[in-house]
């Protein structure tokens, strides 16, 4: 029973690091694969180290370490793809082309880095195609 | 495995070298960090390379009942990880002092004549 | 509150030494025994958020990974397909939370849904910005995080 | 089969091609973020590599590892997000 | 006789730095010292001439067999009173000659070490002891030189003078560890007894050609001579006393001592010959060209050390006798005329031949002392010179049927030449008409003319009675050179035989030239057309030479390009290694036992290689570091797969800071570029593969080694039981091998400490160090 | 013997080290307790070499384990006579330095690092483990590094960027040959070693590791063709730091020469023949560069490169005699080279300058300092009997044994190309006139006179060192005479260090 | 480079970073750790501070100089090293207290050596990156 309960979980977590895996590979620009694969594979690993965990059961510390890993790694992979995420678009990597809307373009003050909420407050409404970072074509996102 | 290793080692050297060989003060940082992790993994292959037996006494025994890995390498690697670790440490502000004072990477650019000297 | 989740901690402890067994299972069952030993006395008391605070807690964490299994499986089912079936867009997402932490929190379980992921918070911390693979309509998906994932959450930390 | 053989067959060479298509993605880049993001991918299944391999090998104190890298992992990423931002400035 | 030698040097010692609290008048008190040594000499006159001699030990360093072993024999007894008794009169001229120089107490100083050291080399019985004194000759001899250094001339000459003395004297002390290798003994009165084995010893050539070398850069002989005309940039009184009398006779002393050691071979005498019959003709020949009174001396005295050179080559009974009276007759006349020169020097502020005349007028007492020391030299009966040719001429008559005509018509041609040269240096500049320009000039004190009219007069005495003088001085230092009894006898009347009609065809046929040889400053340009030829411009050519070389050889090797360095570096580490690989035979690989592989560690090994690869080929610095990253945390993977957690944890985070750190400085730096051609690019990929693949095959035979598990072993039984730790690796970090981890966290600290203040510490321009 | 001081010339160091730490920022307690410290560690250097000199090897089991497990610290003969001299000169170095070295140098950590510097000395002269050499080795550089660093000009940066380069891959090469070394025989300590390695079956390998030592101790003593560190940044430094270095650094790669050939690479025929290239184009290339520079500190420099030829021919000899004289010569090298960098730093301090083209008139301005530094040059020259003579005899004596004609020819080069460079120097310096149109900087004359002291002193004593070496050669030949032997027959120190 | 959600998440990572590298110390002679893994976590952990909230901030947070944190680590460190000379024993020698203490088990100079170690790498780490982030060329 115990066994099966294992095989079930390891495969899940295996398959969705794989996934992960496939994603950064496959997506088309940089925040798709940034967005596919930060939970993926946190899921995915978050399910072996409950596999581990489930494994030595007389042994209180693997529990304990399992679920500080898995809590360390749930709060720490949004932040990283949020601060590389952040700095990716500020360094005008672009979007993919079949992007429908970039609501952040022309949101942030150059200078400071700093963001605004407002709509209205924006710098400059991506009425010029050169400020904008959707991309035209798949090139410039390969 | 110990092949393996070997080869890694080899070819970490060989990066190592190669890097060393550029004119590039960064590429000489990398090369010297890169002599470093192959050392490291020379002295790690040339003790007796077991898997899954790290070694640490099981909680419950005085001493080993099964195989286990050679200690002593890992201590000595240890030791000389955390001694690279100062030296990159430092010889990367180096690097960053020697940029700020001569605006180049390029080693060749460090040559003050000796008609300079004081 | 506290004072009855510390009174449910003992509990649990005072039960783990009477099995002599320090594990986890056995807390966690000396944990539920000592929360329905408390909820049945505690019945007739005013403050009774702690008990069912608890089960939204629950309950919250079950939507959640409701969320991420759904999502992770729309997304596998895209990723491992040749045809790409997202439409991805950066969406304004304006907040109703009070505190850092509430933003925090909220960010990340976003960010942890796949599908989704917080690209920055403004300055003034009213606004989130999200960028999102399934993107039908920007109006909508707001509205789905609010009722959803924002409403609960706040339901649970305030 | 035994759960050992489907560890070691089924579960590690999946994780095994993952890693290596992660690094397909670092290495053809093409932005350094790319490279940053396959980097910490990289080492998240190097975590789940590690629980299984210290599964297998009844090694609960390699899981030690395991808490560092998760712990640290990250900071290598906001370093280099931090620097990346920074030197767009210059 | 160890204090008369301590004595010198502590006067020096004291004079040196505190010199300057004499005062004026007090500085009679210097010439005490060489009067007191010349007085204490003297009375060892009679016990020596007897043929007895004395001996004084006082240990110094017996490991070596270097004590400070003495010896008075009659050799060295004409030499220490040469060198106190001439140096008395120095002394006496000097402290006149130098009166109002603010330098003079350095003078004297320098002057007593010399001294001092001149009476160390006659006097030392130990090879080793003589060769101390010897270089310090040479050092007192750069500093007298270079006394007027303010003159570039003078600094030249002297860093000349030290160079070839120098040379010499390495080549010497060679020569003497040498002598000393094959005897089996340092002391030099002892070494006679190993005479047999030495001069059938293989090495004998290499022996003698050392010790000439030192011999003969010593006493200026050809090709070493061009730095004693240099070395008259000295002030006059050290002409006369270093570079006439006392210190270029040094290397005749050697030669003279080691006779009985080394001579007596067909080596030894042809070397000798050879070398003093050319250096004694050529710079007699010289001397005639020169119109510097000193230049004149210089180029005689080298004559005159050639003749002593060939003498002692010769080796002759008669030849011996003639050294060694000749030795005192050279020294005599010699210091007389360089202090006439002197004096002239002094008065006129000239020394060219071409414009002195008339001098007696106004400089009687000195043209007194010229003219005896003019006679002296040319060998005018009833002077002490007279004796010394006749002598000459003796021993070259007796040289052997074959060789006697020609050695006999090369000393005659030489001292025809000498002759000249003495009347050009001791009669010239007083005779004839006085020049307008000198009639100012007034006799100087008698502090000055006295010394060398002593000293002529001195000639003259010894010249009338012969007997005494060579019974006194040069009976038992003849023997010395001899090795056996001479039985020396001087008189002045031989009767009429060749020799005395050789003497006087000598005296004419100088006189004559004397008349016809008018220097002048054309002869003297003809002669530097020569120069090319000379020893001196090949000397300079062979120094410009190396001069060149070093510069081209140092920019080469030390080039300023640190993957240069590298690459000579690796080069000969590969060189030395795969030499050492390729005789340690065939490899043995086991390829069952060392490929049980896991595809995990495949993986890992595969994104190893690739970030390496990628880590060559990319732009960009931080793709770099990425790449730096994936490899420091594949292993720390392989660190976990085989059981090092320790390892894995240590390395993870230092890596991860490590990152942190290169980010922190590198964002500002530019792009690499590609700097490097293709054909450099190709020899690097070669040198850096053959590097990875003998460092892999090291790797792999090591492997093949049975390694003793002792101390691992005793690690692992007692990591528990005895330090109390389960975790051996942090047991033998903290305990088994604390004291290693407590210095690395010194070496982190200072590489703390060290990032600090490079970055904090600006100093100003101002700053001095 | 057992003695658990033996490390205190370690000890010492680091704590007067760690009190400056704290001391941080404040100059005059740094400086009193660099220069008492010095003080109390060459009193203790003294007392430890007497003891050695009269009672044997003394060793210590660190953290009580018995060898050779646990690290062991050995004090033999030469090995105290090392720290001995260290002490000497670092006393000499800390007193000139506690005027010579600038405040804003001090106020950044200069005395901590000098201390720190010495105590690697002291210990990497003192293991008895070849792993913990390594560590001790570190020390020494990291702190070099620092102190090469420090002020940070520009030229001392480029010359700091190639010496740690060197240096670190001399670390590689040692570090290799330790892995290597634990390989073939499980074993880290000297002394069992020495039993360990002749028990290896593979005799090829013993040689191959030999090649790795050779390397990382060719780098650090500066050998052709390995020696490009030294003349690209000695140079560079302030003076007193220069002083450290050219006196010591690569004298510690001599050192280990010495004890790993001793103990564990016995030179075999090619090692031997490799060595004795190896010291002669070493001389050679020291020679012909010092032949040519024109600035005090760079021809020093190779004047260190031409001398460290002189001890690695006698290693490659490795006999009795020839140690004797390597020893000897080491011993009187490390005193000489010391001052020859102090006199550097003084001459600066006298003229703002180290060229010699803009030197001058030293001897007319400065006659007594002027003497006292020709004695010291004399002694480098080896003008006898003065302490640089006595050692070349023996190094003479065994090459004339050995048939050495090549490096008699390289001794004779070298030692007459040091005696032409210096009478150069002595001449341009010192006789000449300051040349027309050079701004004199003296920054010696308006210095109080207690600090004109603290800059003279110092070289006064290392000279009166020289002098005492040279006259009193006896001793020290006694003294090198027992550490040959040593050398060539280790089983004391075996058996002092595993207690069999 | 401000972050509200770097900021919020780095006020509860530190404290369990400072915790977890306290932990690695306290159980290194009985499990992977010790004073130099725990040293480095810790540091990484003030690092990570610094990232967020400016240097500055982390200085205050410290209320020295790192620099200063150096002597006094290595100053624990010598000192257990030597103290086993004040007992006649050879320095490094282990001393421990013969009562085991709950959760860290036996006291002996080997913790304070770590702990000196700790204190050590602490204050390398950070000297060294707030030194480089604080000097701008
Ligand atoms: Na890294
Ligand atoms: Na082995």
């Amino acid at each position: 029973m115990i066994n099966i309960i294992l095989a079930i979980l390891s495969t899940a977590g295996a398959l969705a690091i794989l996934f992960a895996s496939i994603g950064i590979l496959r997506m088309p620009d940089f925040y798709l694969r940034l967005s596919v694969t930060v939970k993926a594979s946190s899921l995915g690993v978050g399910l072996l180290l409950i596999c581990a965990a489930i494994m030595f059961p007389d042994d209180a510390s693997v529990t304990t370490k399992s679920i500080a890993i898995i809590f360390f790694l749930f709060i720490t992979a949004p932040i990283a793809a949020h601060m590389i995420g952040r700095a990716a678009y500020f360094t005008g990597i672009p979007l993919w082309k079949g992007t429908i809307v970039d609501e952040l373009d022309g949101m942030y003050n150059k200078e400071t880095h700093e963001l605004k909420s407002d709509p209205k407050d924006a710098i400059h409404k991506s009425t010029g195609k050169e400020d904008d970072q959707i991309a035209e074509t798949d090139e410039e996102t390969r | 495995m110990e092949l393996l290793l070997i080869i890694v080692l080899g070819l970490l050297y060989a990066g190592g070298v190669y890097f060393i060989l550029r004119r590039s003060m960064v590429k000489l940082l990398l090369g010297i960090m890169l002599l470093g992790s192959a050392t490291n993994i020379l002295i790690f292959v040339l003790g007796s390379i077991v898997k899954g037996s790290p070694p640490v006494i099981d909680a419950d025994h005085d001493t080993f009942s099964g195989i286990y890995a050679d200690p002593v390498p890992q201590a000595l690697i240890l030791t000389a990880i955390v001694i690279s670790f100062a030296l990159t440490a430092f010889a990367i502000v180096l690097l960053k002092r020697v940029y700020a004072l001569v605006q180049t990477d390029d080693l060749d650019n460090l040559n003050t004549p000796e008609e300079e000297d004081i | 509150m506290i004072k009855n989740f510390l009174m449910n901690l003992l509990l649990s402890f005072i039960w783990v030494a009477l099995t002599g067994t320090l594990s986890y299972s056995s807390f966690v069952f000396g944990f539920i025994l000592g929360f329905f030993v408390l909820w049945i006395m505690n019945r007739n008391e005013e403050d009774r958020r702690y008990f069912y605070r608890l089960p939204k807690i629950f309950s919250f964490v079950f939507y959640f990974l409701y969320l991420v299994l759904k999502a992770n499986i729309q997304v596998a089912y895209d990723v491992i397909t040749p045809k790409y079936f997202f439409r991805p867009g950066i969406v304004r997402y304006p907040m109703n939370t009070e505190s850092d932490f509430e933003i925090n929190v909220l960010s990340t379980l976003i960010s942890l849904t796949p599908g989704t992921l917080i690209l920055d918070v403004s300055e003034d911390k009213k606004a989130l910005y999200i960028h999102v693979m399934y993107l039908t309509d920007p109006e909508a998906f707001i509205n789905e995080l609010k009722t959803g994932m924002e409403r609960r959450l706040l339901e649970i930390l305030r | 089969m035994t759960l050992g053989t489907y560890f070691d067959f089924v579960i590690l060479p999946i994780l095994t091609i993952s890693v290596i298509l992660v690094f397909i993605r670092l290495f053809r880049g093409p932005a350094i973020v790319d490279r940053v993001i396959a980097l910490d991918l990289i080492i998240t299944i190097g975590i789940g590599i590690i629980t299984v391999y210290s599964i297998r090998q009844n090694q609960k104190v390699l899981l030690d590892v395991a808490i560092i890298l998760a712990l640290i992992a990250f900071l290598g990423t906001i370093a280099f997000s931090y620097y990346i931002e920074k030197q767009k400035d210059d | 006789m160890l204090f008369t030698i301590l004595s010198g040097l502590i006067v020096s010692l004291l004079l040196l730095p505190f010199g300057r609290m004499l005062k004026s008048k007090q500085r009679i008190l210097l010439v005490v010292l060489p009067a007191a040594l010349f007085l204490f000499y003297l009375q060892y006159i009679p016990a020596v001439s007897s043929g007895r001699f004395l001996l004084q030990s006082t240990p110094w360093i017996p490991s070596l067999a270097t004590n400070l072993d003495f010896r008075l024999d009659g050799l060295s007894l004409l030499f220490a009173l040469l060198i106190t008794g001439i140096g008395t009169a120095i002394f006496f001229y000097a402290r006149a000659y130098l009166k109002d120089h603010p330098y003079f107490n350095r003078f004297f100083g320098y002057l007593c070490l010399f001294m001092s050291a001149m009476l160390g080399i006659v006097l030392a019985d130990n090879i080793f002891l003589l060769f101390v004194f010897w270089e310090l000759t040479s050092i007192s001899s750069f500093f007298l030189i270079g006394f007027n250094n303010n003159d570039p001339a003078s600094r030249k000459s002297a860093i000349t003078a030290l160079t070839i003395t120098g040379m010499g004297g390495f080549f010497l002390l060679a020569g003497l560890i040498l002598l000393g290798n094959i005897s089996g003994t340092y002391t030099i009165s002892e070494l006679i007894h190993s005479r047999n084995i030495i001069i059938h010893h293989p090495l004998y050539p290499l022996v003698l050609g050392l010790l000439c070398m030192g011999a003969f850069t010593k006493s200026a002989q050809f090709p070493f001579h061009f730095w004693l005309p240099g070395a008259m940039k000295a002030p006059t009184p050290v002409s006369a006393y270093l570079h006439s009398a006392t210190m270029v006779k040094a290397g005749i002393y050697l030669l003279a001592r080691f006779n009985p050691i080394l001579g007596g071979t067909d080596l030894w005498s042809n070397t000798l010959m050879i070398a003093g019959g050319f250096t004694m003709l050529y710079a007699a020949f010289h001397s005639l060209l020169r119109t510097d009174l000193k230049s004149i001396l210089a180029y005689s005295t080298i004559s005159a050390l050639g003749i002593l050179t060939f003498l002692i080559g010769l080796g002759t009974r008669e030849a011996v006798i003639a050294a060694s009276v000749f030795i005192l007759v050279h020294a005599l006349y010699k210091a007389t005329l360089f202090l006439v020169t002197g004096i002239i020097d002094h008065e006129a502020h000239t020394r060219d031949i071409t414009r002195l005349a008339g001098l007696r007028k106004v400089l009687l007492p000195v043209a007194i002392a010229g003219l005896l020391a003019a006679i002296s030299s040319a060998g005018v009966p009833l002077t002490f010179g007279f004796i010394g040719k006749d002598l000459i001429y003796e021993a070259t008559l007796h040289a052997g049927a074959s060789l006697s005509f020609i050695l006999t018509a090369l000393a005659i041609a030489t001292n025809t030449g000498l002759v000249a040269a003495g009347f050009m240096a001791g009669i010239k500049p007083f005779s004839g008409k006085l020049p307008v320009e000198f009639e100012k000039i007034h006799l100087p004190s008698a502090s000055l003319w006295l010394p060398p009219l002593i000293l002529a007069v001195a000639g003259l005495i010894f010249g009338c009675i012969p007997g005494i003088a060579g019974q006194l001085f040069s009976l038992q230092a003849a023997n010395a050179i001899f090795g056996s009894d001479t039985q020396l006898h001087l008189k002045l009347w031989h009767g009429f035989n060749l020799v005395l009609l050789l003497s006087l065809a000598t005296l004419a046929a100088g006189t004559f030239l004397y008349y016809i040889n008018k220097p002048s400053g054309k002869k003297q340009h003809f002669i530097q057309k020569f120069n090319p030829l000379s020893p001196e411009f090949a000397l300079n050519r062979f120094a410009n030479g190396i001069f060149g070389f070093s510069t081209w050889y140092t920019g080469k090797f030390h080039n300023g390009y640190l993957r240069s360095y590298h690459l000579k570096i690796l080069l000969f580490a590969e060189m030395l290694l795969a030499y050492k690989l390729w005789l340690s035979g065939p490899i043995k690989i086991d390829f069952y036992g060392l490929a049980m592989l896991s595809i995990y560690e495949i993986a890992v090994v595969v994104i190893l290689i690739g970030a390496l690869v990628m880590m060559i080929l990319t732009q960009s610095r931080l793709t770099a570091v990425v790449s730096m990253s994936i490899i420091g945390y594949c292993t720390c993977l392989m660190f976990v797969f085989y059981s090092a957690p320790d390892l894995a944890m240590t390395q993870f985070t230092i890596d991860t800071l490590t990152t942190v750190l290169f980010v922190l400085v590198l964002y500002k730096l530019p792009p690499f570029l590609n700097l490097a051609t293709t054909w450099e690019r190709y020899r690097d990929i070669a040198v850096s593969l053959g590097f990875g693949v003998i460092l892999s095959l090291v790797a792999l035979q090591v492997h093949h080694e049975a390694i003793s598990t002792q101390t691992s072993e005793f690690y692992a039984n007692n990591s528990y039981i005895l330090a109390k730790g389960k975790n051996v690796v942090n047991v033998i970090l903290v305990d088994f091998r604390g004291i290693d981890t407590m210095f690395e966290t010194v070496v982190l600290s200072i590489a703390a400490i060290g990032v600090y203040s490079l970055l904090r510490l600006r100093l100003k321009t101002s700053e001095k160090e | 013997m057992t003695g658990n001081h033996i490390l205190a010339s370690v000890f010492i160091h680091l704590f007067i080290a760690i009190f400056q730490l704290i001391a941080w920022r404040k100059t005059v307690t740094q400086r009193i307790l660099s220069v008492g410290g010095a003080l109390v560690g060459l009193i203790i250097a003294i007392v430890l070499f007497q003891q050695v000199y009269l009672h044997g090897t003394y060793t210590l089991n660190a953290a009580n384990w018995a060898a050779p497990f646990g690290i062991v610290f050995a004090a033999d003969l030469l090995s105290a006579t090392m720290v001995l001299l260290t002490s000497i000169a670092g006393f000499a170095v800390s007193i000139f330095s506690s005027t010579g070295i600038s405040r804003q140098r001090m106020l950044y950590g200069y005395f901590p690092i000098f201390h720190f510097l010495l105590m690697g000395l002291n210990g990497a002269f003192l293991t008895g483990d070849i792993f913990n050499l390594y560590v001790w080795f570190e020390v020494i550089i990291i702190s070099s590094f620092v102190l090469m660093t420090l002020g940070g000009r520009k030229q001392q940066l480029e010359g700091a960027v190639k010496y740690m380069a060197m240096n670190i891959l001399a670390s590689m090469f040692f570090l290799t040959g330790i892995g290597i070394l634990y390989g073939i025989t499980g074993s880290l300590n000297m002394a069992d070693l020495s039993t360990k390695i002749q028990e290896v079956e593979n005799r090829s390998l013993v040689g191959i590791t030999s090649v790795f030592f050779i390397l990382g101790f060719g780098i650090k003593s500066a050998v052709f063709p390995l020696y490009f560190w030294l003349p690209s940044s000695y140079h560079t430094p302030p003076s007193a730091v220069a002083a450290t270095f050219g006196g010591l650094l690569t004298k510690v790669g001599i050192y280990a020469m010495l004890r790993v050939n001793s103990l564990i690479f016995i030179p075999d025929d090619f090692t031997r023949k490799l060595l004795m290239t190896i010291a002669v184009l070493t001389i050679l290339t020291g020679a012909f560069g010092a032949l040519i520079k024109t600035s005090v500190r760079r021809l020093f420099s190779y004047l260190i490169v031409c001398h460290i030829g002189f001890m690695v021919g006698g290693i490659a000899m490795f006999t009795k005699v020839a140690l004797i004289g390597t020893v000897f010569y080491l011993i009187h090298d490390i005193m000489v080279k010391t001052n020859m960098f102090l006199i550097a730093g003084l001459i600066r301090q006298l003229r703002g300058t180290m060229s010699m083209e803009k030197l001058g008139g030293l001897y007319r301005e400065y006659p007594k300092i002027s003497l006292l530094i020709a004695i010291v040059l004399f002694s480098l020259v080896g003008i006898p009997p003065l302490s640089g003579f006595w050692p070349k005899i023996y190094l003479f004596r065994e090459s004339f044994s050995q048939h050495q004609y090549v490096y008699i020819a390289a001794l004779i080069t070298g030692s007459l190309a040091t005696l032409y460079v210096i009478a150069k120097m002595w001449a341009e310096a010192f006789w000449k006139e300051t040349p027309q149109g050079i701004a004199v900087e003296d920054q010696f004359a308006p210095l109080p006179v207690y600090r004109k002291i603290l800059l003279v002193l110092p070289i006064g004593i290392l000279g009166v060192v020289s002098v005492y070496i040279g006259i009193n050669a006896e001793t020290i030949i006694q003294v090198a005479d027992r550490i040959a032997n040593e050398l060539i027959d280790t089983s004391s120190y075996i058996k002092a260090v595993l207690k069999n | 480079m401000r972050s509200i959600i770097l900021q919020t998440a780095t006020r509860y990572l530190l404290p369990i970073l400072l915790l977890f590298s306290i932990f690695l110390l306290l159980r290194g002679h009985y499990y992977p750790g010790g004073g130099f893994v725990g040293g480095l976590v810790a540091s990484i952990a003030f690092v990570l501070h610094s990232f967020t909230n400016g240097t500055d901030a982390t200085m205050k947070l410290l209320g020295r100089k790192p620099l200063s944190l150096i002597p006094i680590g290595l100053g624990i460190s010598a000192f257990s090293v030597i103290l086993p000379l004040f007992f006649g024993l050879p320095p490094m020698t282990g001393l421990w207290v013969q009562e085991k203490f709950p959760l860290i088990g036996l006291i002996g100079s080997s913790l304070f050596f770590d702990i000196g170690v700790y204190l050590v790498v602490i204050g390398v780490v950070l000297t060294i990156l707030f030194t480089i982030s604080l000097t701008d060329d």
